[in-house]
Parts: structure tokens; C-alpha cells; sequence
């Protein structure tokens, strides 16, 4: 008759199944990954439980999400629940940081967050797929042009939800985006201009900070658009060098 | 203006503007060990001098802040010229009405923190290495960055902090910047000694822009006096690294940020308080793009339903990109479950243009603008808006029209006259066409 | 060998160091920046003192009269010290009238100085009049006698009590990190207070932890629940703002036993201020080279002796709150020590 | 669009239109979804004033929320780790009924083994409290009266009817008005054991005991299946407690 205990975190969130059979080891090495982060040891001191963090937090008044119970849980060095929360509990924080500017220790929970996403990502799980599949038009923006968001990108299908004055805002949207009053802002496919030059030095950076792996492991179809593009972008640049240096000779 | 410490570049003011916090917090310190590492001779901080026209403002501890007023090089928001084009238009106006020179470039990318935060498919050293490859092509063009976007603005500002105190960091990102060939020529990072963003400079150039409402709005009948003003401060101005944003006696006794708000009361606009004048805006990064549920369940029941029941605003002011797109796309929505509360939301660098008689569509593009704005405008005295509206469609059918027939040689003469300043003109190359990796009008194809 | 002790501080710990120095039949010069002695207490009108529920006249007014009437006790007021040359047992000490006094020993009782409540922003007070200290709380009752919002001068229906703002706090940086002792005490004296007055007013306390140590523990948390229904709500208030729909202020924290967010309504929210040292006691420190704690400013002991009041300097001691949060009994009882311990410093003789 | 966090999402604080249009454009589904704050807004002070005047409720003031008795209690640790006296008595104290109601169906698990008051270091009568929160609760409305009331109420008209109980007629007529089906002996209309569609685990506990039984033992139960057992001149006490019962307001069938 007894009800089987499933340990619970927040307010009543319970570890899943899926977490309780990966092994131990594996759980350890991605919190120590989280851990050994240059910045962990900035981001966290101590706490005092007192919750500000929470009340401050807009997540938490719509998700059963608490910083609070991120912080406790590492100081616990709970390696079941922080694992557990990588997978669905740390997106819902809004990384607005009101945590950290009210947090009597001067802890950044919003900080810790960012540590785990990008250990999430890292480590590609399947969550951290799912989340990010619809996200991929942003990546790709990202990732091969500098820029994160284009007026071409809010397209009717997707922002039915925005209303009419936008639906009305795609029509002509070419003409309309011209009449912007300044040169580098009369482009469709970007928000402003970037120059190639510009675009090969972020290609680089991607590719010295292992960016592009981080994508590979994540999304290797979408990687491999990127990478087309990236490719593409770089022969251009290599020509118009090779054509400015025969200008030159 | 006030007292230096040992380092060139922190600074107090001789008698406490406000209870101030201490001193000697962790973020001032970074001043001091700046100027440590350039005397070590790591990195080489890029100094706001006379040209620049600085300001002073204080920020929460009490810091005196150096605000550059001109040359600066606009680093842009992909949110503001992706959706909302008239809020770096606003910002670009004022700086030809005060006759300041300035930059705007393509080659530059996005702070790429929107996606980190949303998405943390990043980590630090490519942060950093985007950010100081930036600045480097400020550095390089001896222009200042002035920094559009919220987000770049606390991320860069963090970033600068993580460089600053971890050697790791900057040993990470200096062999990238030396193959970009983004270092000074004796191997040094390039730092600005204060990053800063537009609502500072307008902060900072408030009583200019009010005396230009003076001069230019009033004569054209337009009056705030009556536009009751709600203000939402953006979380990463102000809550990332919140000692580094200014504060100012005038505004809520310095408890409260100040940009924003300092200027809207010195247009002499009402600034009302309400409950929740803390809260963010909802936008939450991966939410406003792929999980706007909670983006817009919490724009309307945390800020707009309480901003119409308690307050009654006019308009709801921002300065930031995220917030104000936020805001005015997630209004309508409302209207499924009883929840429509109409507002006009804009930033305040576009609604003192307006007050300034900028036009609201050539220059504000409010043509953009989700929001409810067309009662705000009757309000401020713009009631001519239909026919300025007009005057914008009008442009743009005939923009239509002539790139349709493929008359380029016209629309460059015809944007000579519409744009806010000639083509070309006022990036580091000169007056040259340039290679772009994005641009897909014909027009700018090399 | 001078055979004067110089007392700076006219507070309770620097009476009752000027007291027992007088009855020794010591000479003492009692300086005191303001126009009036008796402290904190006295200088603010607090109204009831923890622990024993006395008033402020009836605890320090004794040892006021005392010292006045003593021949023996010099005291000067609206005087601070401006510099001290010389060792023990010969410090010549200028004071600010522009005298230069000539003493053996010196007893430092500087006090302390309460937090300003503005420099948390976030909790609104300056801005919202029913934000109020939990100093104008005892000022209210002990000049005016009646509880009352500030906006309109009714009676509130709730009252909040807002712990640890200026203590506890690393925001503030790292001055404020210290716990202010009597807050959590006072507080719940002063709950009672509401509540035997006006049983219709609800009041809350919100806390992280209850501090009420010793013997405090009966009378200043379990009494104020128990008789009295205080409700003690667990969470630290992150924000209080105003809502102009029905007038009343929103306290916004998690409960974190429930661990949900709340935004209550109340009418009036009671800020319970830390304690710092007080800008004299920084002064003086830096004068007489006392040490102090790097991070909270307070004068601290000699690193090698035992005892509280013992400076790190010859012939100095120091008593009462310049050394950190103190409550009234063990501030005289210091400065009773102190008091005796620079009587044999200076090699006094009392005849039996 | 989907909201991926969805397990912090309570489903009863959604608001979604399946089909829906507005000013022609579909937003049906997820494109109007909209989720409800979680957020305390008020307190309900009454609540602690009404058990208050329960006699069991005065000693809630003295809870100082050390959690011994939730640590003791068996139920929170073996049982539902939601049922949390301590919990309980916080949200009382502060009258958040909606939390209260959340937990309406662990509330009555109380196992009445006192732990919780015997430790308490405060002299809370810990399970008096309890049953006073629930009284006034169920006297608003606010949580249903508990399940095993009905059983306690059958006990009690045994105990009316007969001065005493009898186990069989009162496991088997239990069973009954659960809703299966007792077989009868068509005669005295008595049911008889291992027959008709009782649930298994009620046969194995009838059986694992008879297995063993002293067959005096045996005989004496069926003995009085048949011929319930009745304490000696009860009809006058039995009137006595009715009226009395009466009086109180207990009602019985």
C-alpha cells in the first residue's frame, strides 16, 4: 500500500527515472565538469537559505524553479538532483541576474546556470537536442553571420502569436527594410550588414574556441549547413584577397 | 571632477552624491588592477581623452563613470536593426542634431551573448575574443564604442571582469586575437577603459536633448507635459555588474538606476512608480524565440496588467532591445484569455526624438512597432501621425518601385536625401563599396 | 605620571566608565561630541531597552546624574579629540576646543552608528513613507505614543518587520557582513508592544534565523508568539514596492517553507537596521591607532589578551559598541571594567 | 512551440484554447497559451483564528517550526513525505488554504501514534493541532471529509446498535457498502466468508487467521456471524446515546 518515495526537488519535482539508471560516475564527472569551471568558484560562496534569490527570480513565478534550491544543492554537492536539473530545470531561468545583485553572499546563480547549459551542450544530451532543434534558425544566424536575429527570421508561421501589425510588417518587407534611414541597416537576411572580413574572423574564433565541435556533437545536420556556408563565405575571401593582391602587383 | 586613487581611471567625487555602497567593492577594485596590467604591459586600456567630449556620471557605489559624448563607433544591437530599425535611427538623429561625428560599421558581429544565454552553445574565451576583436576595430579607427544593446553591455562588461581578474582568460584569448591580428602591434589586448552603453550617453546628454525639445518639439506643438511614463530598467544594464551603471541623486535618492528615468523627467514627462518596476521583461533569451509561453504570460501579468491597473501609463519606456520588443510584440496575444492591456512601449532614446520632432516614421520607424502607439502620439501633440505615416508608406512604395526597374543609380540619390547620413560615408573604409558576407541587395553587391 | 584618565564617549559605556573612575576619586575628562550625554539611546528617545523593558532615562539617567555630580568628573561637551601624541602613562591629547589635556589612561567608548536604510535600494525606504526604521518605530512610541502610517496617519492593519537590513549582507560590501544582535530582539519586543496595544494590528516577522541568544530566547521570540501572536514568516524580504491600486505595499520573498514566491499587502513594513561603527569611533581608531576589523571597521581587543576591553595599545581601552553590536546591560557593564581597568593602569590607590 | 520545462508547470495553471482565431489570425493551441503566476498573494488570517477556538487547536501558537515532529513521524518518513505535520502547521498559522488543499489527501493519514507530541520541545500538541486544522477546513469546505470517517461511522452504529462489535459483521458489512458483492446464506441473510467477488487480499486475510485458529476460537466467530453478540441491558444506554448524540450533531444512518 505503500507509495514508492521518488526524491523530489523544488517544490515537487521528481528525479526521473532516466537520471536514477545512468551511472554514478558518469553523473560525478558532469558536476565536477560544472565544478572546475574557472568561474564556479566566483559564482558561489555560501548561503543563508534566505531566498531573496527566488523572490527575485521572474522564473520562478511562473515554473516551479528556484535558485535558491540550484545554490543548495551544490553547497549538498547533490549529485542526483544537479544532474537531473541539467536536463529540464536550469532552462527555465531567464538569465536576468536579479539573483545575483540581491544575493546577501553576492552568489550568481544565473551564473551557475550558464556553467551547466554549456556543460549541457558540451556533453550533448538529448534533452538539451530537443530544447535547442527550434532554436536551430538562430544558431545558423549566429554561427555564419555575427548576427543573432533578422527581420527575414519572424516569419508568419512562426509568430502568428505577435498579431496583425506584424504579420502586416512581412509584407514588402524588402522595400520596407530599405527605407531604414542608414545604410548597413538596408539588409533582409541580417539585421545589419556584417562585412566578410568581419564574418571570417568570427569563423575563426568558432573554430579556436571549439565552438563548431560543440555544434558537431549537438546537431551534426545542422553543423553541416553551417559549415557549407562557413566554407563558402572563406573561398570568397581568399579570392577577393588573391584578386586585391594582383590589384595591388 | 572629484578624486583619483592610484589608477588613472577610478574615481570618486569629493562629497558623497547618495548612500552610496562601499567603496571598495570587488567592481571598482577592477580599476585599480587594470591599471596594474597595463603598466605590466598586458593589455592596453583605450582612454576616453578630450576628443571623446566626456561626461561624468556617478554610478551605485559612487564611482564617477567617464561617458564619452562624441566620436564614438556604434556597436549595434542585432535585435534593434532586426525589429526595431528606429531605435539606432533615434540614436544616430540625436547625434547629427548635435552635430557629433561618429561610426557606423559593418565590420562588426553582435556580441553573440543573446545566443550564449539562451542557448550556451558558447563559453567565455569565444566571448571574449568577439568582444576585443571589436573593440580592437573601434581601437583601430580611434573611434569609442558606444554599445546599443543591453545584453552586449552586461555580458562585455562581465567579460571585461573575467579578463581582468584571470590570467587563464587572457592567456586563452590572446593567441586568437594574434591570429586575427587583433592585438596592438607590441602584442597588447585592447580594453576600453569604460564600456558603455547608449542610455548612458543619453543619461549623460540629457539636458541637451531637453533643450532640443525646447528648441524643436514645443514649436511644433508637441508637449509631454501629460504623458504618464512607466519605466522598466533592463535586467543586464543594471543587474549585471550593477555597480557599473549610473545612479544619480535625482532619481529615487540614487536607489534606483538612473538612465531612463533622469531623462524622461527632464523632458518633463510624469514618471509613475508601480509594483513591479523590478521585474524583468520575460524575455528570457531561448524563451521570446522558442518558448513564448512564458515570455508572454509574464510580460502581461507581471508588467502590463499591473502597469494598467495601477498606473494607467501612457507608455512604457525601455533601453533595451529584448525588453522592448518584448513588450510591444506580446500584447495582442492577450486579447485569448481577457488579458489585452495596450500600451505604447518604446525605448527612450525613441521617445525623446519624438519629443525632439523627429519624425515618427522616417526616423522612429514606429511603422515596426507592435504596440499601441497611435494614442501616444495624439497625446504628446503628433496628431498629424496619419499623414506622416503616409509620407513613410509613400517612401517606401516608391523605394518599391524604383528597385523593381532596377534604377540603383536613382535610389542611391534618392537615399542621399532619406537616409541620416550619405552612404559610405561614415565607416573606417571610407566612401568605397565593401565585401559582405550577408548583404543580399543587388544595391550593395560588390 | 599624569593621574587624569580621559574618557571619550558620553554614551552608556562612557558614563559608566566616568562613573566608576569618579567614585574612585579618580580626575576624569569625559568628552562628548554632542550637546547632550547619554548616547544612542538617549539622543534618538528610544523607547524600551532589551533586555530588561526599561526606559532609556530610568536605565542611563542615574549614571548621567552621577557623573555631573561628581567633583571629580570633568565632563565637556560638543568636544571630540583631534590629536593624541605621547605613550602610556603620558598621553597629551588635543581636543577640539583647543585644549590639550594631559591623561594616563583612556577609555574609548565611541558607540555605533545605525545603518541608512536608503543605501538598499530596493527595499524602498525614502521613497514609500510607510517604509520605516525600526529606530522611528521606537521614536514614534516614545515621542508620540501611537502607532500610525506615515502616508495618512491611520493605524495600520499589518505590520511588517523586515530582519537583517545592513547586517548579513555582502551586497553592501564587506562593512556589512556582521549580525547586529538586538535586531531579532527588538523586534520582537516590539511586536508585542503592537499587539498588547492594538490586538487588531496582525504582525510579521520575516527572518532568516531568529538570533535571540541567552536568555533572550523566552522573552523576545517564544513570548511574542505565544502571548502575544506574532507571526514569524521564514524568508528574507528582496523587495518592497508600493501598489498605487489599493495603497498598500507588497513585501516580496520566497516563504522558503513553502517555497513559493508571495507578494504580501501590508500597511506598514518595519526596517530592522544593522549596526555599524559610528563615524567618532573610525576617527578616534585612526587618532590613537587603535586596531580595528579590516573588514566591519569595529575597534577589535589586543590579539593577545583575553579580555574585551584590553586595546592593542598601552594604557587604551575600549568598551561598549565602538567594538560591535552590544546590547545596554553589557555595554555598562564594560564600561565598568574598562573604567577600572585604566584606575590601575594609572597605579590609583582606593583606601578601603 | 512547446514549453520544454513543462513538469514545473502544474497543468491546472494553463489557460489554452484548442481552436482559437482572433482578428483572422489562428493562434490556436500553444500559439495562446498562457500559464498562471504561482505567486502568494494574500494570507487567509481567519483561518488560524477559527482553530483557535477549537479546543484542540491552542497550543499552534508555540510551533517554532523545528520539524521534530516531522522527523518522528511515521507516516512522512515511511509513508508520503508530503504528509508533513510541521508543514501543516506553518500554513495554518499563516491561513494558505490553497497549499492546505493541495495536500488534501494525505491529510488524514495521520497514524495516531502521538510521536510527534510526545517530542515536541515546545508542548505543541502536535496531532491535536492537526485534527483541529482539519476540523475547521472541513467545516469551510475546503477538503472533503476523510475517507475513513465512513468507516469510523459504521464502527460507531455497530457500537449504537450492539453496546459492542463484532469483527465479521463488521469487516464483511464494510465490504459491502464499498460496493462488492457479499454473498449471503439465503436464511439469516448473513454473509459468508470466501464467497462472492471480494477482493483477493481480503481472502488471504480471512484465511491466514483461520488457518491457525483454535477451533473453540473458530467455532465461537462463527457463532457470532450468525447471532451478533450484544452487550446486556443496552437498550436504555443505546436511546441515552442517541440523544446525546443528537444533541452533538453527529448524525448516524
Amino acid at each position: 500500500m505503500a507509495e514508492t518515495q521518488v526524491r523530489k526537488y523544488g517544490y515537487n519535482i521528481p528525479i526521473s527515472e532516466k537520471t536514477l539508471q545512468v551511472p554514478w560516475e558518469e553523473k560525478v564527472r558532469i558536476i565536477e565538469e560544472v565544478k572546475s569551471d574557472f568561474r564556479f568558484k566566483e559564482y558561489l560562496f555560501g548561503c543563508l537559505n534566505c531566498g531573496v534569490c527566488t523572490a527575485s527570480c521572474p522564473s520562478n513565478r511562473f515554473f516551479d524553479y528556484s535558485p535558491r534550491e540550484i545554490v543548495q544543492r551544490f553547497l549538498e554537492n547533490d549529485i542526483d538532483v544537479l544532474y537531473d536539473m541539467m536536463h529540464e530545470y536550469i532552462w527555465a531561468c531567464s538569465q536576468c541576474f536579479t539573483c545575483w545583485i540581491r544575493c546577501p553572499f553576492v552568489n550568481n546563480p544565473g551564473g551557475l546556470v550558464i556553467i551547466m547549459r554549456e556543460v549541457a551542450v558540451r556533453n550533448a544530451f538529448e534533452a538539451t537536442k530537443d530544447l535547442l532543434k527550434p532554436y536551430g534558425r538562430v544558431l545558423l544566424k549566429v554561427m555564419t553571420t555575427g548576427n543573432q536575429l533578422s527581420a527575414d527570421m519572424l516569419q508568419p508561421d512562426f509568430f502568428p502569436d505577435w498579431g496583425p501589425k506584424m504579420l502586416d510588417n512581412m509584407e514588402n518587407l524588402r522595400a520596407k527594410r530599405m527605407a531604414i534611414p542608414f545604410d548597413v541597416g538596408k539588409s533582409v537576411k541580417t539585421a545589419w550588414e556584417v562585412s566578410l572580413q568581419t564574418a571570417i574572423e568570427m569563423y575563426q574564433i568558432w573554430r579556436e574556441t571549439g565552438i563548431f565541435e560543440m555544434l558537431e556533437k549537438l546537431d551534426p545536420n545542422l553543423y553541416n549547413v553551417i559549415m557549407d556556408i562557413v566554407e563558402e563565405n572563406e573561398e570568397r575571401w581568399e579570392e577577393l584577397m588573391e584578386e586585391m593582391e594582383e590589384a595591388e602587383a | 571632477m572629484g578624486h583619483k586613487s592610484k589608477s588613472p581611471y577610478l574615481m570618486y567625487p569629493e562629497k558623497e552624491p547618495f548612500p552610496i555602497l562601499n567603496k571598495h567593492s570587488h567592481y571598482d577594485h577592477l580599476f585599480e588592477e587594470m591599471y596594474e596590467l597595463e603598466e605590466k604591459g598586458e593589455i592596453l586600456v583605450f582612454r576616453i581623452t578630450e576628443e571623446y567630449r566626456p561626461k561624468y556620471v556617478y554610478t551605485r557605489t559612487g564611482r564617477i563613470k567617464v561617458i564619452p559624448t562624441n566620436k564614438l563607433w556604434h556597436h549595434k544591437s542585432c535585435g534593434q536593426c532586426g525589429n526595431i530599425p528606429g531605435y539606432p535611427a533615434s540614436i544616430f538623429w540625436f547625434m547629427n542634431k548635435f552635430g557629433l561625428d561618429y561610426l557606423n560599421e559593418p565590420h562588426q558581429t553582435s556580441c553573440t551573448a543573446w545566443n550564449y544565454h539562451g542557448s550556451g552553445t558558447s563559453n567565455p574565451v569565444a566571448l571574449a575574443a568577439v568582444w576585443l576583436r571589436n573593440m580592437h576595430q573601434a581601437w583601430k579607427t580611434g573611434y569609442y564604442p558606444l554599445i546599443h544593446c543591453g545584453t552586449s553591455f552586461g555580458s562585455y562588461k562581465e567579460t571585461r571582469e573575467q579578463l581582468i581578474f584571470n590570467k587563464e582568460l587572457r592567456e586563452a584569448v590572446k593567441p586568437i586575437l594574434k591570429k586575427l591580428g587583433r592585438l596592438t602591434e607590441d602584442g597588447r589586448i585592447v580594453i576600453p577603459q569604460e564600456i558603455v552603453h547608449y542610455s548612458e550617453w543619453v543619461h549623460a546628454m540629457r539636458d541637451e536633448i531637453a533643450d532640443l525639445y525646447e528648441k524643436e518639439g514645443k514649436p511644433k506643438g508637441i508637449d509631454v507635459s501629460n504623458v504618464r511614463v512607466a519605466i522598466h530598467n533592463a535586467c543586464h544594464t543594471w543587474k549585471m555588474i550593477a555597480d557599473d551603471y549610473p545612479y544619480d541623486p535625482e532619481v529615487y535618492n540614487g536607489q534606483r538606476p538612473a538612465a531612463s528615468t533622469a531623462v524622461i523627467k527632464r523632458l518633463g514627462a510624469q514618471v509613475v512608480d508601480y509594483s513591479t518596476w523590478y521585474d524583468c521583461c520575460g524575455f528570457g533569451f531561448r524563451h521570446i524565440l522558442t518558448e513564448r509561453e512564458f515570455t508572454r504570460s509574464f510580460a502581461i501579468q507581471r508588467k502590463l496588467k499591473v502597469i494598467a491597473e495601477e498606473i494607467k501609463a501612457d507608455v512604457m519606456i525601455t533601453h533595451d532591445t529584448g525588453c522592448t520588443t518584448t513588450f510591444e510584440k506580446n500584447q495582442w496575444i492577450g486579447k485569448a484569455h481577457g488579458m489585452y492591456y495596450p500600451i505604447a512601449v518604446m525605448s527612450d532614446v525613441m521617445f525623446s526624438a519624438l519629443a525632439c520632432g523627429a519624425h515618427p516614421f522616417k526616423v522612429v520607424q514606429l511603422y515596426w512597432n507592435c504596440s499601441n502607439y497611435e494614442p501616444l502620439l495624439e497625446k504628446m501633440g503628433i496628431t498629424n501621425w496619419r499623414e506622416l505615416k503616409k509620407e513613410w508608406e509613400d517612401a517606401v512604395r516608391y523605394i518599391s518601385e524604383l528597385e523593381k526597374q532596377g534604377k540603383y543609380d536613382e535610389l542611391l540619390e534618392f537615399f542621399k536625401e532619406y537616409d541620416l547620413y550619405e552612404p559610405y560615408s561614415k565607416t573606417s573604409d571610407g566612401f568605397k563599396l565593401r565585401k559582405s558576407a550577408t548583404s543580399d541587395l543587388p544595391l550593395f553587391k560588390s | 605620571m599624569a593621574k587624569s584618565v580621559l574618557v571619550i564617549g558620553g554614551g552608556p559605556a562612557g558614563l559608566a566608565a566616568a562613573r566608576t573612575l569618579g567614585k574612585l576619586g579618580i580626575h576624569t575628562i569625559l568628552v562628548e561630541k554632542e550637546g547632550k550625554l547619554g548616547g544612542r539611546p538617549i539622543l534618538e528617545e528610544y523607547h524600551t531597552l532589551i533586555p530588561r523593558k526599561m526606559k532609556p532615562q530610568q536605565v542611563i539617567g542615574p549614571f548621567i546624574e552621577e557623573v555631573q555630580n561628581n567633583p571629580n568628573v570633568e565632563v565637556k561637551l560638543n568636544t571630540e579629540i583631534e590629536a593624541c601624541e605621547g605613550e602610556a602613562p603620558n598621553f597629551k591629547v588635543t581636543l577640539s576646543n583647543g585644549e590639550t589635556v594631559e591623561v594616563g589612561a583612556i577609555v574609548v567608548a565611541t558607540g555605533f552608528q545605525h545603518f541608512d536604510a536608503k543605501r538598499k535600494g530596493e527595499l524602498g525606504y525614502g521613497i514609500y513613507p510607510d517604509v520605516i526604521t525600526n529606530l522611528e518605530l521606537e521614536q514614534m512610541f516614545s515621542r508620540e505614543g501611537k502607532l500610525y502610517r506615515p502616508s495618512n496617519g491611520e493605524l495600520p492593519k499589518r505590520v511588517a518587520f523586515v530582519f537583517c537590513v545592513g547586517s548579513r549582507d555582502r551586497q553592501l560590501g564587506v562593512t556589512n557582513v556582521h549580525c547586529c544582535r538586538y535586531g531579532c530582539a527588538l523586534s520582537g519586543l516590539q511586536g508585542s508592544e503592537i499587539r498588547e496595544k492594538y490586538p487588531e494590528v496582525e504582525v510579521f516577522c520575516y527572518y532568516m534565523d531568529v538570533r535571540t541568544y541567552g536568555t533572550w530566547e523566552y522573552p523576545f521570540y517564544w513570548a511574542p508568539q505565544e502571548k502575544y501572536g506574532v507571526r514569524y514568516v521564514r524568508g528574507r524580504i528582496a523587495e518592497i514596492t508600493y501598489s498605487p491600486k489599493d495603497g498598500r505595499l507588497r513585501v516580496k520573498h520566497e516563504d522558503t517553507i513553502v517555497q513559493r514566491p508571495a507578494e504580501i499587502p501590508m500597511d506598514l513594513v518595519v526596517l530592522v537596521l544593522g549596526m555599524e561603527p559610528s563615524e567618532g569611533t573610525k576617527k578616534v581608531a585612526k587618532i590613537l591607532g587603535l586596531a580595528q576589523d579590516p573588514d566591519n571597521q569595529f575597534l577589535i581587543p589586543a590579539e593577545d589578551s583575553g579580555s574585551n576591553i584590553i586595546s592593542n595599545k598601552a594604557g587604551i581601552f575600549i568598551a561598549g559598541a565602538c567594538k560591535g553590536p552590544i546590547d545596554i546591560e553589557s555595554s555598562l557593564a564594560e564600561g565598568e571594567a574598562a573604567g577600572a581597568e585604566a584606575a590601575t593602569f594609572i597605579g590609583a590607590k582606593v583606601s578601603a | 512551440m512547446a514549453i520544454h520545462e513543462r513538469s514545473l508547470v502544474e497543468p491546472e495553471r494553463i489557460l489554452r484554447k484548442d481552436r482559437l482565431v482572433i482578428d483572422g489570425i489562428d493562434v490556436s493551441g500553444d500559439w495562446n497559451l498562457i500559464i498562471l503566476p504561482r505567486v502568494i498573494e494574500d494570507y487567509d488570517l481567519s483561518l488560524l483564528d477559527e482553530i483557535l477556538q477549537q479546543p484542540e487547536g491552542k497550543t499552534i501558537l508555540q510551533c517554532y517550526q523545528c520539524s521534530y515532529c516531522t522527523a518522528s513521524c511515521p507516516v512522512h518518513n515511511y509513508w508520503d513525505e508530503r504528509y508533513n505535520p510541521r508543514h501543516f502547521i506553518y500554513l495554518a498559522r499563516l491561513g494558505m488554504v490553497d497549499e492546505l488543499q493541495k495536500r488534501a489527501d494525505v491529510m488524514w493519514r495521520c497514524v495516531s501514534c502521538h510521536k510527534c507530541t510526545h517530542r515536541c520541545p515546545k508542548g505543541v500538541l502536535v496531532e491535536e493541532v492537526l485534527k483541529a486544522i482539519l476540523r475547521v477546513l472541513a467545516k469551510r469546505g475546503l477538503i472533503e471529509e476523510y475517507p475513513s470517517k465512513k468507516f469510523d461511522q459504521f464502527f460507531m452504529e455497530q457500537v449504537v446498535e450492539y453496546g459492542r462489535i463484532e469483527d465479521g459483521d463488521l469487516l464483511f458489512g464494510w465490504i459491502e457498502k464499498q460496493g462488492y458483492k457479499v454473498f449471503k446464506d439465503p436464511i439469516l441473510k448473513k454473509p459468508i466468508p470466501l464467497f462472492g467477488e471480494i477482493p483477493d487480499w481480503l481472502k488471504d486475510l480471512v484465511i491466514k487467521p483461520i488457518k491457525n485458529m483454535n477451533i473453540d476460537f473458530l467455532i465461537l466467530n462463527a457463532k457470532h456471524m450468525l447471532i451478533h453478540p450484544r452487550t446486556k441491558n443496552w437498550g436504555k444506554m443505546k436511546q441515552v446515546l442517541r440523544r446525546v448524540l443528537e444533541e452533538e450533531g453527529v448524525k448516524l444512518h
